[in-house]
């Protein structure tokens, strides 16, 4: 790997808001090359036998970029609603269902991260009541132990380990990870702080985004 | 049990039906659970290795009443053009209706997906079967492995079960020996001779749940995992980690995970034993 | 099953009736009711019959096609039954409505042809392991009034018979195999049905059995046996269908039944297809139009 | 290779499931678990036989085992249940247990405002009776349709028996048609059973 | 074929290793009077028969002769939810399947014609016995899985099923018993494994070859099911059937026993 | 039905069959494939009252297309109130064609995107000849089997179907006919069978209420110049007049039958 493409920090990150005008929050992220648009409708009608007496039900479609969604898309679908779940103030809105569609439209590298992201702006823009904010930071680390901040997809390939961290933006603790390859716990703590300091970042950029918008209307 | 004014009658209202969450408090008050089990222990393991003859390899797992069995076919296929030299190694976890009340007839559910997709990447990232060696003429003809996960009785922490089943199915897996006919272009199948499965690393699996958002217990029930708030699933692989996956759920410090990490190695250690017992008391 | 909608005391006149060996349209316990069969009647088949039995009328479409033979029998032909329930009988088959009632008859079909000597598949084979004869059994069900399962199997033998496989010859040059096939309409091969098994079905009713149960006596029945008869008399299939259960005695009962009424079957359907063959191209093609 | 262990025999119970028990005539009567046939009286289930006198001298034969006896609801048999809605007809419910039998899977059911209680059926507000949560106790008046049993509380011993306050406490009984939460000392409404919290044993501790 | 988006895909076609065997084992069926397994014509495998294996189930039985195993769970009575179903009669519903590695070919993930048609057989062996108008409004669901197949799978699976339903609590006129016997020539070779059972590839030049299984409600002495492949002469079909009616009648103090187990455990277990 | 066809085996060695090439849909003499005239509809056969258990059915035989038709109805809509209309009866159809009716062997007599989209169309023109006002949330049921197929097989499922919900006395606006037609050597040709349909010519199916002369549905594939369009349509309309008088004389006949045959039961 040359060393023009190690990154300490994150890639350039542009987000548009509202771009859909059906759902109640929409959000289009760019973090490098990889893009994701999500959108989220709610909370609205509830499917009968989907119904919770004490709290909203939390529905989450991802849409690959191509294909029908499989085991890896339902994996990926589980984490970004088992996250959204948690940031959402659900109890708010008892019977009645928040549902939420991310879309895969590119993926070069850090893509589970970016699917996140996108969803809390998403969130942010529909509205809708959080317990906190959350901020989604993937790294690899290579066969020497390097970590790569928002890795690429071809750095990505040759890694020995793929992790994926969600902090909350209160205590900066540690909402989901996915952590995948061969390490050490040293080296997974050492990504894990290596994102946290990054994720600041992320909930920086969620300010200003929001500002942006909220200075617009 | 309460008694309304006839006698004969009765209704019983149970406390653990009704408010779990409460039922379960004042059990964690005192550091134990309902089912007397310390927050760090397991539940009893059972292990059967070989226990299907028509399977190339096979193992029931037993996680308190947790039952799950694997079972590995191997067949023939041309591998991939991208990769001549690659076998391929095919997981898949069924929850069939058979095992909980909660699954219900059909393709499979979004957790049975999850679960697949986890052993998958478990198996693809320990590197524990490496898929050239299931390679029997490059580009012509290599092994498929299909792992196939059944479980026979769900009541909670299906993962940890699953990768256990596999591992131990896989150190049980004996191949037919084959040759590859160069003239006809045809695998020659002995009928009688098998070879052992080379088992590279040992992927362990444990799964951790949180409850009201700071308590840790390891090895959840059915119940326990509709109650917690969150879990923590974490592969070893030897002395290495090989996947941790908390998907969402109540934020978690440092501090905490490395005490999952400190657990799941010791568990590591037991199973590991455990399945070696096993496999000896077979060959003997 | 299609089913009509009977109250206790019609139930009870038709049990105690049967009980009399009178039927409420006044048949014997082992009376079949009158049959139509027709061959030939539809000219995109390599065979094909049609049956109509009282209200129940069956369409069957044999055709033969080249393929595979299966594994297990290199050197066989094969044998596919496919059944599609109309929704033509009844709204109830409308969509995937009928497949349940399809796959047991074609199940039922399938097992009671499925041993070496009821038909010879050895005939249907054009290269072994390689290439054969798939013969395409495609039973239409167009209308329910009862013992379907009997309609259809009468229907499928007499399509068999009526089959015409063309010939095919086999030249070999270069290391290419080429299947050239003829055209000539008279150049075919046609298979021999007279082992093939009809299937009978037996219902309990009351104390009493009954052969070819209409759709009220079939709501009156709660277990019925089918069986696979062949001509000699041979059981090629056996299966007991309902939600009751039968005595081990009136089983014995009823199969001795089976075995007389199958055979007779079989011997008249062989002489009404043989007949219609006599008369060849001269008979009226009638088919729908009455 | 055996899957499941293996247990050293114990005593055999009476009653096994399909065993003839005896000839069937006028002073005998089938109970539960039992079934006639052919002048005989059958045991359909595994169980212990019991033999009992009933009031007019005739034998009754019963069949018990420890496994669930009652599994669906009956008419007249006591049920609780959890309000899932309520609107102001009628209040649907989950039914949790049987009479003493704990059920898997829940059943639904209905309690419609005149079957709420007893008396002044026709001032009966919904809202101030039931709230989504509340574990009933009520009896089944009839099987209902398709959708759902339909239930009753019309009972001084029927109705709310644990309910949570808006603040998240379990609430106490004050009256039969209030209930007070300990912590924020708010009342609340309900239908209130006439029975004490003390009264219900956390069954399983 | 579509794919199956919801599973971890493999190769698109993959053979089995023990067809291209070089030479392939052929058995004798009978040879001086004992078959391959060493028994002779009229004996069982021994049974392995217990009920109460499945926590989460109402009810559930587990049954192993020798290499056949296969486990059944039961659960309900639940909610009818399609309306159409709904009847003042108990529904009953019932699921055959074979795990993917129960046999010696890999077996598919959807049920196959042959599992379909199996539930049917099935349900309709046990619908005579279960008492249905003792729950109105729901149902029963019968799941039964075959974990390995070694002959007589079905006769095996009512068995196991019967003494499931019955561990659920579920009243019951009787327990089903189900037994399976090859006919070849003028032999009957009863509780068949895998190599003897009928397959209609095998050209044995027999005039009968064929099995017929039997399902049978001991004390009510009742045939709830009956089934037969192949070829068989009148008179064996008959002499089979009956010898399956005694076989089943002596298999009935095996299910009392499994399930008099269970109940006394329970019984220890709560009293 | 066997005309030589060669199946090569190993190498795709495909020799070109003698009997089809060569074939014009036209000759120069103006006779088609099948030996009609351009303007001449194929011979149509039909009957009422096939089966006895559905309300009404009818069964046509356009040359060698053969299709059945059953309606049942008016009846309570089936899957619940949800589907019901409050004003007009719910048209509800299926088309189904048998798996041997084709040259090659059909996999599935339906639920392939060719039979939903034949299914929609016959709802559609159905929906506009029935008196769909009359009976308000119930539901009639129209099914088609098709049992050999030679072309035009929407037309004979429109025609099967107008002669099914006669017979079962359901009130219609008018017949409802349907009719096919092509275009080839600047000569419209009508009625067109499967080899005229499959030569890639274009092809205008037209279904008409043939007292008023108006067009319930038109549907037309490939190519035409637009200056032909209005002869091809002409003689598609044409078409389905001829057809109504065949249809027309059918019903008289049934109906003379059942009456006769009432009058016989009266006596």
């Amino acid at each position: 790997m040359s060393n023009s493409s190690k990154r300490s920090n994150l890639r350039v990150m542009s987000a548009e808001l509202s771009l859909l005008s059906r759902p109640d929050g929409s959000a289009t992220l760019f973090q490098g090359d990889t893009c994701v648009m999500s959108a989220v409708y709610g909370p609205g009608e509830v499917r009968i036998n989907k119904e919770q007496i004490d709290r909203a039900t939390v529905e989450v479609i991802y849409k690959p970029r191509s294909g029908l969604p499989g085991c890896t898309e339902k994996s990926q679908e589980r984490l970004i609603r088992n996250t959204c779940e948690t940031v959402l103030l659900s109890s708010l809105h008892p019977r009645s269902s928040v549902s939420l569609t991310v879309q895969e439209m590119q993926n070069s590298g850090s893509l589970l991260a970016c699917c996140i992201n996108s969803m809390c702006l998403a969130l942010l823009d529909s509205g809708m009541s959080m317990k906190c904010l959350v901020a989604a930071v993937h790294c690899v680390l290579d066969f020497e132990g390097a970590v790569f901040l928002d890795a690429t997809d071809k750095e990505e390939k040759g890694a020995q380990a793929c992790v994926t961290f969600v902090f909350d933006s209160v205590d900066k603790n540690v909402v989901m990870v996915h952590a995948v390859g061969k390490y050490s716990v040293e080296q997974f703590n050492k990504c894990m702080s290596v994102c946290r300091t990054a994720s600041a970042d992320i909930f920086h950029f969620y300010r200003e985004t929001m500002t942006k918008k909220l200075k617009r209307s | 049990m309460y008694s309304s004014s006839k006698p004969a009658e009765t209704a019983k209202i149970s406390v653990r039906a009704a408010r779990p969450l409460e039922y379960y408090r004042k059990f964690l008050e005192k550091d134990v659970r309902p089912d007397g089990r310390e927050l760090g222990e397991f539940r009893p393991t059972i292990l059967n290795i070989g226990c299907i003859s028509t399977a190339e390899g096979s193992a029931l797992v037993k996680l308190g009443n947790t039952t799950v069995m694997c079972g590995i076919k191997a067949e023939f296929a041309t591998p991939k053009t991208e990769e001549p030299s690659n076998g391929y190694l095919v997981p898949n976890v069924e929850l069939s209706p058979l095992c909980s009340p909660m699954f219900r007839p059909g393709p499979p559910g979004e957790q049975a997906q999850v679960l697949s997709h986890f052993v998958n990447e478990v198996l693809n990232q320990s590197c524990c079967v490496r898929k050239e060696d299931l390679c029997i003429k490059t580009g012509k003809l290599v092994w498929v492995l299909y792992c196939d996960i059944l479980c026979l009785d769900y009541d909670g922490n299906a993962p940890d079960a699953c990768i256990l089943s596999l591992l131990a199915a896989l150190k049980s897996t004996m191949l037919p020996a084959v040759k590859y006919n160069e003239e006809t272009e045809k695998p020659e199948t002995d009928s009688v001779k098998t070879e052992p499965l080379h088992i590279l690393s040992n992927p362990v699996s444990s799964t951790f749940a949180i409850f009201d958002d700071h308590l840790l217990f390891v090895d959840p029930t059915v119940q326990e995992e509709s109650l917690a708030t969150g879990t923590v699933t974490i592969v070893t692989n030897d002395n290495d980690l090989c996947l941790v996956q908390k998907p969402g759920g109540s934020p978690v410090t440092a501090d905490q995970m490395n005490t999952c990490f400190e657990r799941a190695f010791s568990r590591s250690k037991e199973v590991l034993r455990l399945i070696d017992e096993i496999l000896h008391s077979i060959e003997r | 099953m299609v089913d009509v909608l009977l109250s206790d005391a019609e139930k009870t006149f038709i049990i105690h009736g049967i009980q009399d060996n009178l039927r409420d349209d006044g048949r014997g316990c082992e009376d079949y009711r009158h049959m139509e069969i027709e061959t030939d009647v539809v000219s995109s088949t390599s065979g094909s019959a049609k049956v109509r039995l009282a209200n129940t009328e069956i369409l069957v479409g044999v055709k033969a096609e080249l393929g595979e033979p299966s594994s297990g029998k290199p050197d066989k032909g094969r044998l596919e039954f496919f059944v599609d329930c109309s929704a033509n009988a009844t709204p109830e088959f409308e969509g995937r409505g009928g497949e349940d009632l399809a796959l047991e008859i074609s199940n039922m079909l399938t097992r009671a042809y499925d041993c070496p000597k009821c038909l010879d598949l050895g005939k249907l084979c054009v290269i072994k392991g390689q290439q054969c004869w798939v013969l395409y059994v495609d039973i239409l069900l167009l209308e329910c009034g009862g013992n379907l399962f009997d309609a259809a199997s009468v229907a499928v033998k007499a399509a068999l018979y009526n089959t015409c496989i063309p010939t095919v010859t086999v030249s070999q040059d270069e290391g290419h195999v080429d299947i050239e096939l003829s055209d000539d309409p008279f150049d075919v091969q046609h298979l021999d049905v007279t082992s093939a098994p009809c299937i009978v079905t037996l219902s309990k009713i009351g104390h009493s059995h009954v052969v070819d149960a209409s759709q009220k006596e079939e709501a009156c029945c709660l277990a019925r046996l089918m069986m696979g008869v062949t001509e000699k008399g041979t059981v090629t299939a056996l299966k007991k269908e309902g939600s009751g259960s039968l005595d081990p005695s009136s089983v014995e009962e009823m199969m001795e039944t089976g075995k007389r009424v199958g055979q007779a079957l079989n011997k008249s359907l062989m002489e009404v297809l043989c007949l219609e063959e006599q008369k060849g191209k001269k008979k009226e093609k009638t088919g729908f139009l009455r | 290779m055996i899957l499941f262990p293996k247990h050293s025999m114990s005593t055999t119970p009476e009653g096994n499931l399909g065993q003839r028990i005896c000839h069937l005539d006028e002073n005998i009567i089938c109970g539960q678990g039992t079934y006639s046939k052919n002048g005989f009286v059958y045991s359909s289930r595994a169980g212990y036989l019991h033999k009992l006198q009933s009031q007019d001298d005739k034998i009754l034969f019963e069949v018990r085992s420890n496994v669930a006896t009652t599994t669906v609801p009956s008419i007249d048999a006591l049920v609780t249940a959890r309000i899932t809605n309520v609107t102001p007809r009628f209040c649907k419910c989950a039914i949790m247990s049987v009479g003493r039998t704990l059920l898997r899977e829940t059943f639904r059911g209905q309690i419609r405002k005149e079957d709420v209680r007893a008396t002044e059926k026709d001032k009966v507000e919904m809202y101030k009776c039931f709230r989504p949560g509340d574990i009933v106790v009520a009896r089944v008046v009839s099987l209902g349709d398709a959708q759902s049993y339909v239930l009753s509380t019309a009972e001084n011993e029927l109705g709310v028996v644990i309910a949570t306050s808006e603040a998240g406490s379990t609430m106490v009984p004050i009256s039969w048609c209030k209930m007070q939460c300990p912590k924020s000392l708010s009342e609340e409404f309900r239908k209130v059973a006439k029975v004490q919290p003390l009264f219900i044993q956390y069954s399983g501790t | 074929m579509p794919t199956d988006s919801r599973r971890i895909a493999g190769p698109e076609s993959s053979t089995n290793p023990y067809s291209f065997c070089t030479e392939k084992p052929r058995h004798d069926l009978l040879k001086n009077g004992k078959r391959q397994d060493g028994r002779k014509e009229n004996n069982l495998r021994p049974i392995f028969l217990k009920a109460g294996v499945v926590s989460q189930a109402r009810g559930s039985a587990y049954i192993e002769q020798n290499e056949t195993k296969v486990i059944c769970a039961v659960y309900g009575p639940r909610e009818v939810v399609r309306k159409e179903d709904f009847s003042m009669k108990g529904l009953l519903t019932c699921e055959f399947k074979f795990a993917i590695f129960s046999c010696r070919e890999r077996r598919q993930h959807q049920q196959d014609i042959e599992e379909k048609d199996y539930s049917v057989q099935l349900l309709e062996a046990l619908e005579p016995a279960v008492c249905l108008d003792k729950f109105p409004k729901a149902q029963m669901n019968i799941y039964v899985t075959v974990l390995q197949n070694d002959g007589s799978a079905l006769a095996a699976a009512i068995t196991c099923a019967s003494v499931a339903m019955a561990d659920s609590g579920i009243e019951m006129y009787d327990l089903v018993a189900g037994c399976a016997v090859r006919v070849a020539g003028k032999n009957l070779l009863m509780d068949p494994c895998n190599q003897e059972e009928y397959k209609p590839e095998d050209e044995t030049g027999l005039t009968n070859s064929g099995s017929v299984t039997v399902g049978l409600m001991p004390s009510l002495q009742q045939v709830s099911a009956i089934s037969s492949k192949g070829e068989i002469e009148f008179e064996l079909v008959k002499q089979a059937v009956a010898k399956c009616v005694d076989v089943c009648t002596q298999l009935y103090p095996v299910l009392q026993q499994a399930l008099v187990k269970s109940v006394s455990e329970r019984q220890n277990e709560e009293g | 039905m066997f005309s030589c066809y060669i199946v090569t085996f190993c190498s795709p060695r495909i020799r070109k069959t003698s009997s089809m090439a060569g074939m014009e849909l036209l000759s120069d003499q103006g006779f088609r494939i099948d030996g009609r005239k351009p303007k001449e509809l194929r011979r149509i056969q039909c009957r009422l009252g096939v089966f006895n258990q559905a309300d009404g059915s009818a069964y046509i035989e356009q040359g060698n297309t053969k299709v059945l038709a059953a309606v049942y109805g008016p009846h309570e809509t089936a899957g619940g109130r949800g589907k019901a209309l409050h004003d007009r009866v719910l048209v509800n159809c299926q088309y189904s064609m048998a798996t041997f009716s084709t040259g090659e062997r059909k996999r599935r007599p339906r639920g392939d995107r060719k039979s939903k989209e034949m299914t929609m169309h016959l709802q559609q023109t159905f929906n506009a000849a029935i008196m769909t006002s009359l009976y308000p949330r119930s539901q009639i049921d129209i099914y088609v089997e098709v049992l050999q197929s030679d072309g035009g097989n929407y037309c004979a499922s429109v025609n099967a179907a107008t002669l099914a919900l006669i017979d079962a006395g359901i009130p219609m606006k008018d017949y409802v006919c349907a009719c096919s037609a092509s275009f080839v050597k600047d000569c419209p040709m009508v009625d067109i069978n499967f080899l005229e349909e499959s030569s890639g010519g274009p092809e205008l199916i037209v279904a008409t209420l043939p007292k008023s002369s108006q067009i319930v549905f038109l549907e037309m594939n490939s190519r035409l110049h637009e200056d032909n369009l209005s002869k091809v349509l002409d003689v598609a309309v044409k078409g389905t007049k001829d057809v109504y008088q065949v249809l027309d004389n059918a019903v008289r006949d049934h109906i003379s039958e059942v009456s006769a045959f009432h009058k016989l039961d009266q006596s």
